[in-house]
């Protein structure tokens, strides 16, 4: 059907269809994607407060599922301060930049075989590379908003974020060892083989149990990257209240807000991407491979996003110096052990990884 | 591979862009605007600014930065050799182990320098 | 496996001496952050013993006499090679052993200065046996980036780290120019193989606009390495105004990796070129000597009137390389670069022992570097004076010095070529040298003639100092009596550099 | 269609821009550090390009270094600036002259 | 080690070990040393006259050792009866010098003592060195000695002088040196001088050599218009450095004539020889007229000397054996006669601490010992017969006239303007009454002094009643230079 829908719109437009089936394609993501976003906001307060023996937001429509609608509008009609002493164009760069790389990563997620918007191979390299523009976003925003509180704040939110990207890249090296390609869907793949997969019990050949430390150091830095708790140490409300992003308010703000719950997302279905079997069922048998891989994916997904909420309604928050020390000298020699081991562990005769089949 | 994969890539980017400035300009559309001097002084716990905000900052910002650059880059190094490791045989695979052991060595040099340390 | 086996793909035998430094260099600066004395003596002594064991691996295969190529050809090991870094190496060690006190009454002996000394000396051996340009850009950048950070690696001090900045953007530039003037060449010939691209340059049918494109690239960023005119304008500076130490880490060995690049680009990967490059040489050379000569006349300052002097020498230098192609025969070409060859090890030479006299009469808060501290030397330490005099002399290129051989060497060089040209060209080089002795000798003059200024009493220098600066002093002088067996290794290293 | 010289024209003129940055850039040191930066990328653009109508990998792999060595200059160069402007208090290029003679 | 080798290395290695060893604190010992050092120095060359052989013309004492093999540079050493004298001469001045310094020089004695016997050595080598690059290295070293023995203990204006000196030799000899370089190339890489002679050269390479030799050894000789220096360089000098100049520093730029221009490119230098002549009788006349106005003892005396010089290179270029044995002779009484004179000078400097004429007058009367001596040597200066000036100049002359009876005219009123300025000079110092109370309490001249006075004095009148030895000893040797500058080398 697809196919034929396809064919229709060459016939109409000519060579400029294919943008438009793309804008298309990309907006069918978006959309759903910043509906996820903002019921991942309601689904963190609701989760809190159940954590914490309270009944969260209720107010708004039926068990308050129309809160993060409410929260919009009411956002749009707020003023957009701009700091006398900010510089203009950079401040309201800032929150562009901040969202920007959070949806264009989803651009390479793999939502089942062959179903991403750009299957390109080098995957994982466009990823790291998307990812790492959040920083300007954060810097951009603490540069021009000119307040000592901003500036602090960014430097404190980049530093942290480029310390952990260290560990996570050195993680998803590992990654690349064992599965041959930068291929996002080829990743998934092969993670599909193995003496366990042969066995029926897939989720056993995923990756995240022989690379299990890596697989914690991932999420973790993910948790960090995101500015999460308990590494919120950027928004610190008790020291630099809110950090980079004090000048902001009204739309402005909530693009801030937007990216990090994207970001998150984000995370969370790399996280499944990579070590979590992406859109493959946990077991194979008949009814689980009924079941699409997409919605498998979603389970997964929301699955990890939980956790993150779970980490935030129970750790308590870090220190600055510990956050630098986790991610300097916990991670990274962890990461560049753990290296070395699956280096060696893929050249010993006990390698379980077949490389040559999986690209 | 063909490059028409990466179409998305440069049209959802413009996406990306246009969901961070459509929502900014709606906010001004229909958002009140009453700029007032105590409201557009950058926040300062009530104190007027006295000075500028663009100030000295700790220099281990900077230090991570450096290092940040430098690790990134061995990454980079890393990201092809690992996509390859199969077809490179042990001569590859030495190598990096190789690089990575300076590269240890360096991040020990750094550890022990107390570059990593903050406070 | 044969280990002298050409063809051998990796033939680790070849890099031993690079391996070895490389993790020596590693394990001192691990060492050295447990070692919490302020003198060193660990750090200092492992990195003498480093230095002594590379120099003599070098000296070994040096005698061995043999071509090897490792790392499937990126590398090259050759007695070429092998003389020019058995004199880096010394030269480091050298340059370490006078640093030490200095060092220490300035805050600056730190582990730092071990290891970027290494690491220099690392990319020094690095480009000395480049085979292919990727490993020249790498060597050189490797050397590079450790100087800078040992110029500016005395942090509180203003004139360090200006100079520091100065030598780090036009060092930038340099490699800039040079990597432009390598992608060139790599784009006309396909390879960057040295051998490779000799080979295509040498079939011909080539397009020649981009090679000679690229050559002038080339020879701009050599000579911005080499600190010749037009792009000298780092050299005063950074002499200056960087810690002597340095300076001297700076003037030494670099100087060897420099002319070995030039050698491996200009005769082993573009001889086919020499006409051209050539050309450009003979303009640098003769502007480096009026222009280093000239200036260095005018300078108050002892370090900035030995750079003045080290533009000036090493455009005497580069005569050696321009008698390549005479009447469209190449006979003379290996009887000039050996001639360079030999120019530029005594030139190394000579230099440490001067840059060494400077440092033992520096103490703390004071540099030493103004040629009127010098004055009444030779009341105050007949020792140091002597061999400053020699120096001196040896630069002025009087005999019975070294520094008079090397200007013979090639002077005969280009004497050789019997072009009237060339034998003009020999003569405006000894006038503009006769200038350069006007300077030397207001030093000599200084020391010797001169009322000592003080009375203050020199510093305690330590006996192992004295005794390598009188040896250093001695080489210069007995170099000069028996220069034959240097000369005749320079020969020999590069025939075999050329026949292969 | 794009060819070999448009690729070595871009690569020239970039190179050109960051030369002449270097030289008429007389206010801000930072800016002489991307002019460097602007080189070696304009040295890069050409390696690819050579690379890919050679059909060599060589040039390719070259590039690679280059950006390595580019983020240790840039590393360094940084360094050298930071403790000039502790130093100096400024960055302008016109107050670098205490070496002069 | 062969005599010749002795006779460089001897005094040099004294001269180290005093540089290395000596202190201020133990003057005496350093003085001792040093003499024994020159004395053993002079004995060793002393069998070099010896056993000379009269009867050949080829080097003898020879010695021929691969120095740099990697241009084919040799240590070859070797005296011809040109040569053999010049030999003696430096040992032996060298010995005059050591002891006119001995109680004069007082502080850095060691450095001094020192570098006159590493100068005494360099300059035996100049003589003897039978390869191109050998003579180049030893007659360039001469230069740092003599430049430092100006600079430290010369008079208040020391260091221009000692700069002059060193930058005016230095231009000549390195034009020579791309002499030597384009030589050694076109014999297809030897530096052997005698092999020089006999190769073939054309005109304009000729030409071209002939001016590059002639910058380095006119400006050593001096000649005149490149004699500046040499004033400044005497005036300023101490004594012992003025009498090592004048004795045998200038005949180091006469010999590399003998040695260099005059075989090895013949044509030129009959092509030039008028200009050398013309050049050889301004110095006579001209310099002569100006040693008359000279008010400075030294400075006269060093016209005088640059007037001589002309004399001797004039005898070298009209071509007959008179003339240039007369040249030679007349090099080495010269180099007795005018040190004998700067010791005088210097004599009366370390007194009265002035070389001014007119600080002095009626010498005679409180140094009549010391006046009877420059009586003496300043006749032989006028070239009075029976003394050692006499031989020379007449060779000349008859040599001269022989050439063109204006040349030889001309020549001759060398005599006269000779006579006039040092008789006028000799008057005005030492006759007449006391002039002043420096001069009256002026004391005679002691042990030391007599002594070296008259060991110059037993010279000077030796060779000029009995020069029979010297040109004997030179006689076959100037016939085989002759001979040879007569083949032309153009084909």
């Amino acid at each position: 059907m697809i196919d034929t829908f396809y064919n229709f719109g060459g016939g109409l437009f000519g060579g400029f269809w294919p943008v438009l089936w793309n804008l298309l394609k990309i907006v069918l993501l978006v959309l759903p994607l910043m509906g996820c976003v903002a019921y991942l906001t309601l689904w963190e307060r609701k989760a809190i407060g159940w954590t914490q023996i309270r009944p969260g937001p209720n107010r708004v429509g039926p068990w308050g599922l129309l809160t993060p609608i409410a929260d919009a509008v009411k956002l749009i009609f707020k003023e957009i301060i701009v700091p006398t002493a900010a510089n203009k164009g950079l401040f309201f760069l800032g929150p562009v930049m901040t969202i920007m790389p959070a949806l264009v990563a989803w651009v390479v997620i793999p939502f089942g075989p062959e179903q991403a918007l750009s299957n390109i191979d080098a995957g994982l390299l466009f990823l790291m590379a998307i990812t790492s523009m959040e920083v300007y976003g954060v810097i951009i925003a603490g540069w021009a908003s000119n307040s000592k509180y901003a500036f602090l704040g960014a430097m404190r939110a980049s530093a942290q974020m480029i310390s952990y990207e260290i560990a996570m890249g050195f993680a998803l090296v590992v990654v690349l060892m064992v599965s041959g390609t930068l291929n996002m869907s080829g990743i998934v793949l092969s993670q599909d083989q193995g003496r366990f997969a042969s066995m029926g019990l897939n989720f056993l050949s995923w990756n995240w149990l022989p690379l299990f430390p890596i697989f914690l150091v991932y999420f973790i830095s993910g948790l960090a990257e995101t500015n999460r708790h308990p590494f919120d140490v950027v928004e610190g409300e008790s020291e630099i209240v809110a950090g980079h992003m004090i000048e902001y308010s009204g739309m402005s703000f909530a693009m801030f807000f937007l990216a990090e719950y994207a970001n998150m997302l984000l995370v969370s279905i790399l996280t499944v991407t990579l070590f979590l079997g992406g859109w493959l069922p946990p077991i194979d048998s008949a009814l689980f491979n009924w079941i699409p891989g997409w919605i498998w994916l979603g389970l997964k997904t929301f699955c990890v996003v939980t956790v993150f909420l779970w980490v935030r309604a129970t750790f308590p928050r870090y220190r600055y110096d510990q956050i630098m020390r986790l991610g300097w000298k916990v991670f990274i020699p962890i990461t560049l052990v753990w290296l070395v081991v699956v280096g060696l562990w893929i050249r010993s005769p006990w390698n379980i990884w077949n490389l040559g089949g999986a690209a | 591979m063909s490059l028409d994969q990466y179409l998305p890539v440069i049209l959802f980017i413009l996406v990306g862009v246009a969901v961070g400035v459509a929502p900014q300009v709606l906010g001004f559309i229909f958002g009140p605007r009453k700029p007032d001097a105590a409201k557009n002084s950058p926040y300062e716990c009530g104190f007027e600014a006295f000075e500028d905000a663009r100030m000295k900052f700790d220099v281990r910002y900077y230090l991570v930065a450096i290092l940040f650059i430098l690790f990134d880059l061995e990454i980079a190094f890393l990201f092809p050799w690992a996509v390859s490791l199969n077809e490179i045989g042990a001569t590859g695979f030495w190598a990096m182990m190789i690089f990575l052991a300076i590269l240890v060595v360096g991040f020990a040099y750094e550890w022990k320098k107390g570059a990593l340390d903050w406070e | 496996m044969n280990p002298l086996d050409p063809n051998a793909a990796m033939n680790w035998l070849a890099v031993y001496p690079e391996i070895l430094l490389l993790t020596m260099t590693c394990v001192i600066a691990l060492v050295d952050l447990f070692d919490k004395s302020p003198r060193r003596t660990v750090s200092y002594v492992l990195s003498l013993l480093t230095l002594g064991a590379v120099a003599l691996l070098h000296l070994l295969y040096l005698q061995g006499g043999f071509t090897l190529y490792a790392m499937q050809g990126m590398v090259v090991a050759d007695p070429m090679g092998h003389l020019l870094a058995l004199f880096a190496a010394l030269a480091v060690a050298v340059t370490l052993v006078y640093a030490r006190p200095y060092a220490e009454s300035r805050d600056l002996l730190k582990g730092e200065l071990f290891t970027l000394a290494l690491f220099a000396l690392l990319g020094i051996s690095v480009m000395i046996s480049a085979n292919n340009f990727l490993v020249v850009y790498l060597g050189l950048e490797l050397m590079s980036l450790s100087l800078y950070a040992m110029v500016a690696l005395r942090r509180d001090h203003a004139q360090s780290t200006e100079a520091a900045m100065k030598y780090f953007v036009l060092g930038a530039l340099a490699s800039g120019f040079l990597l432009y003037g390598l992608s060139m060449m790599y784009g006309a010939t396909g390879s960057l193989e040295i051998a490779e691209v000799y080979k295509a340059i040498g079939g011909g049918q080539l397009n020649k606009s981009v090679l000679v494109f690229g050559i002038v690239f080339v020879v701009a960023g050599l000579a911005f390495k080499l600190g010749l005119v037009p792009f000298h304008m780092w050299v005063p500076d950074v002499y200056h105004g960087a810690p002597t130490a340095v300076t001297l880490m700076i003037a030494g060995a670099p100087k060897l990796a420099a002319f070995a690049v030039t050698i491996r680009l200009l005769v082993e990967g573009m001889l086919g070129l020499a006409v051209d490059w050539q050309q450009m040489l003979i303009v640098i050379s003769v502007a480096s000597m009026t222009l280093g000569n000239l200036a260095a006349i005018a300078q108050t300052n002892l370090k900035r009137m030995l750079a003045y002097s080290a533009i000036a020498q090493l455009g005497f230098m580069l005569l050696g390389l321009t008698p390549t192609v005479v009447f469209g025969n190449t006979y003379s070409a290996a009887n000039g670069y050996s001639s360079s060859m030999f120019y530029l090890l005594t030139y190394v030479i000579t230099t440490l022992a001067t840059f060494g006299v400077i440092m033992v009469l520096s103490r703390q808060g004071f540099e030493a570097d103004e040629i009127t501290d010098l004055r009444g030397l030779n009341q105050r330490s007949r020792w140091m004076s002597a061999v400053m005099a020699i120096c001196m002399f040896s630069l002025a290129g009087i005999p019975p010095t070294v520094g008079f051989y090397a200007k013979l060497a090639v002077l005969q060089s280009i004497v050789s070529t019997n072009s009237p040209f060339y034998i003009g060209l020999a003569v405006v080089a000894v006038l503009l040298s006769l200038v350069g002795a006007f300077y030397y000798l207001r030093v000599v003059k200084t020391m010797y003639f001169d009322a000592p200024a003080g009375d203050e009493p020199l510093i305690e220098t330590p006996t192992g100092v004295r005794v390598l600066l009188s040896f250093n002093g001695a080489a210069v002088l007995v170099l000069g009596l028996m220069p034959g067996a240097l000369m005749a290794a320079c020969a020999d290293a590069i025939r075999i550099a050329l026949s292969t | 269609m794009i060819t070999l010289g448009h690729y070595l024209t871009l690569g020239a003129i970039l190179f050109s821009l960051s030369v002449i940055g270097i030289f008429l850039n007389r206010k801000n040191l930072i800016v002489l550090l991307m002019a460097i930066e602007l080189m070696l990328l304009a040295v890069n653009l050409n390696f690819v390009a050579f690379s890919h109508y050679l059909g060599d990998m060589a040039g390719q792999v070259f590039v690679f270094f280059i950006l390595t060595v580019a983020a240790a200059e840039s590393a360094i160069g940084l360094a050298i600036l930071v403790v000039l402007f502790r130093n100096r208090s400024t960055i302008d290029v016109q107050e670098l002259d205490t070496l002069k003679g | 080690m062969g005599l010749l080798s002795l006779a460089i290395w001897l005094p040099i290695a004294f001269g180290l070990v005093l540089l290395v060893l000596g202190r201020d604190e133990h003057a005496n010992p350093v003085r001792w040393i040093a003499l024994v050092g020159a004395i053993a120095s002079f004995l060793v060359t002393l069998p070099l006259i010896s056993g000379f052989d009269t009867t050949t013309a080829s080097m003898q004492f020879a010695e021929n050792l691969s120095w740099i093999e990697r241009f084919n540079v040799r240590y070859a050493l070797g005296v011809d009866g040109i040569s053999v004298w010049f030999v003696l001469l430096t040992a032996f001045i060298t010995i005059i010098v050591v002891i006119s310094a001995w109680e004069v020089i007082t502080t850095r004695v060691n450095q001094y003592m020192g570098a006159f016997l590493i100068l005494s050595g360099l300059m035996v080598g100049v003589f003897s060195a039978l390869d191109g690059l050998l003579f180049y290295v030893f007659f360039e070293a001469t230069l740092i000695p003599m430049y430092i023995i100006i600079g430290i203990w010369g008079g208040p204006n020391r260091v221009y002088a000692a700069f002059k000196f060193f930058l005016y030799t230095l231009l000549g000899s390195l034009l020579m040196l791309i002499a030597l370089i384009y030589l050694y190339s076109k014999s297809g890489g030897s530096f052997d001088i005698l092999a020089w002679h006999n190769l073939p050269l054309g005109a304009t390479a000729q030409t071209l050599l002939f001016f590059a030799f002639f910058a380095a050894f006119a400006v050593k000789v001096p000649m005149w218009p490149v004699h500046t220096w040499l004033p400044d360089a005497h005036v300023e000098a101490p004594t012992g450095g003025s009498v090592v100049l004048a004795a045998i520093m200038l005949k180091l730029g006469a010999y590399g004539f003998l040695r260099f221009s005059l075989p090895i490119v013949p044509d030129a230098a009959h092509e030039w020889a008028g200009f050398i002549i013309a050049i050889s009788l301004i110095a006579v006349l001209y310099i002569g007229f100006v040693a008359l106005v000279q008010g400075d003892m030294k400075k006269l005396v060093a016209y005088s000397s640059i007037a001589h010089m002309g004399f001797v290179t004039l005898g070298f270029f009209v071509f007959n054996e008179l003339a240039m044995a007369g040249g030679i002779v007349q090099m080495i009484s010269h180099g007795f006669v005018s040190g004998a004179m700067f010791l005088c000078i210097g004599v009366l400097y370390d007194r009265v601490h002035s070389r001014e004429i007119s600080a002095y007058g009626g010498v005679t009367n409180t140094m009549p010992k010391f006046a009877a001596f420059a009586m003496l040597f300043a006749m032989a200066n006028c070239g009075l017969p029976g003394t050692a000036g006499f031989v020379g100049e007449w060779m000349v002359i008859l040599g001269a006239v022989k050439f063109n009876f204006w040349i030889g005219m001309l020549a001759a009123s060398t005599l006269i303007l000779g006579a006039a300025y040092t008789l006028w000079m000799v008057k005005r110092v030492y006759f007449g009454a006391v002039a002043n109370d420096d001069v009256r309490t002026l004391s005679d001249i002691n042990a030391r002094e007599f002594l070296m006075l008259s060991l110059l004095a037993a010279a000077v009148l030796w060779m000029g009643i009995y020069p029979k030895p010297f040109t004997d000893v030179m006689q076959v040797s100037v016939a085989e230079l002759l001979k040879h500058v007569a083949v032309s080398k153009l084909n």
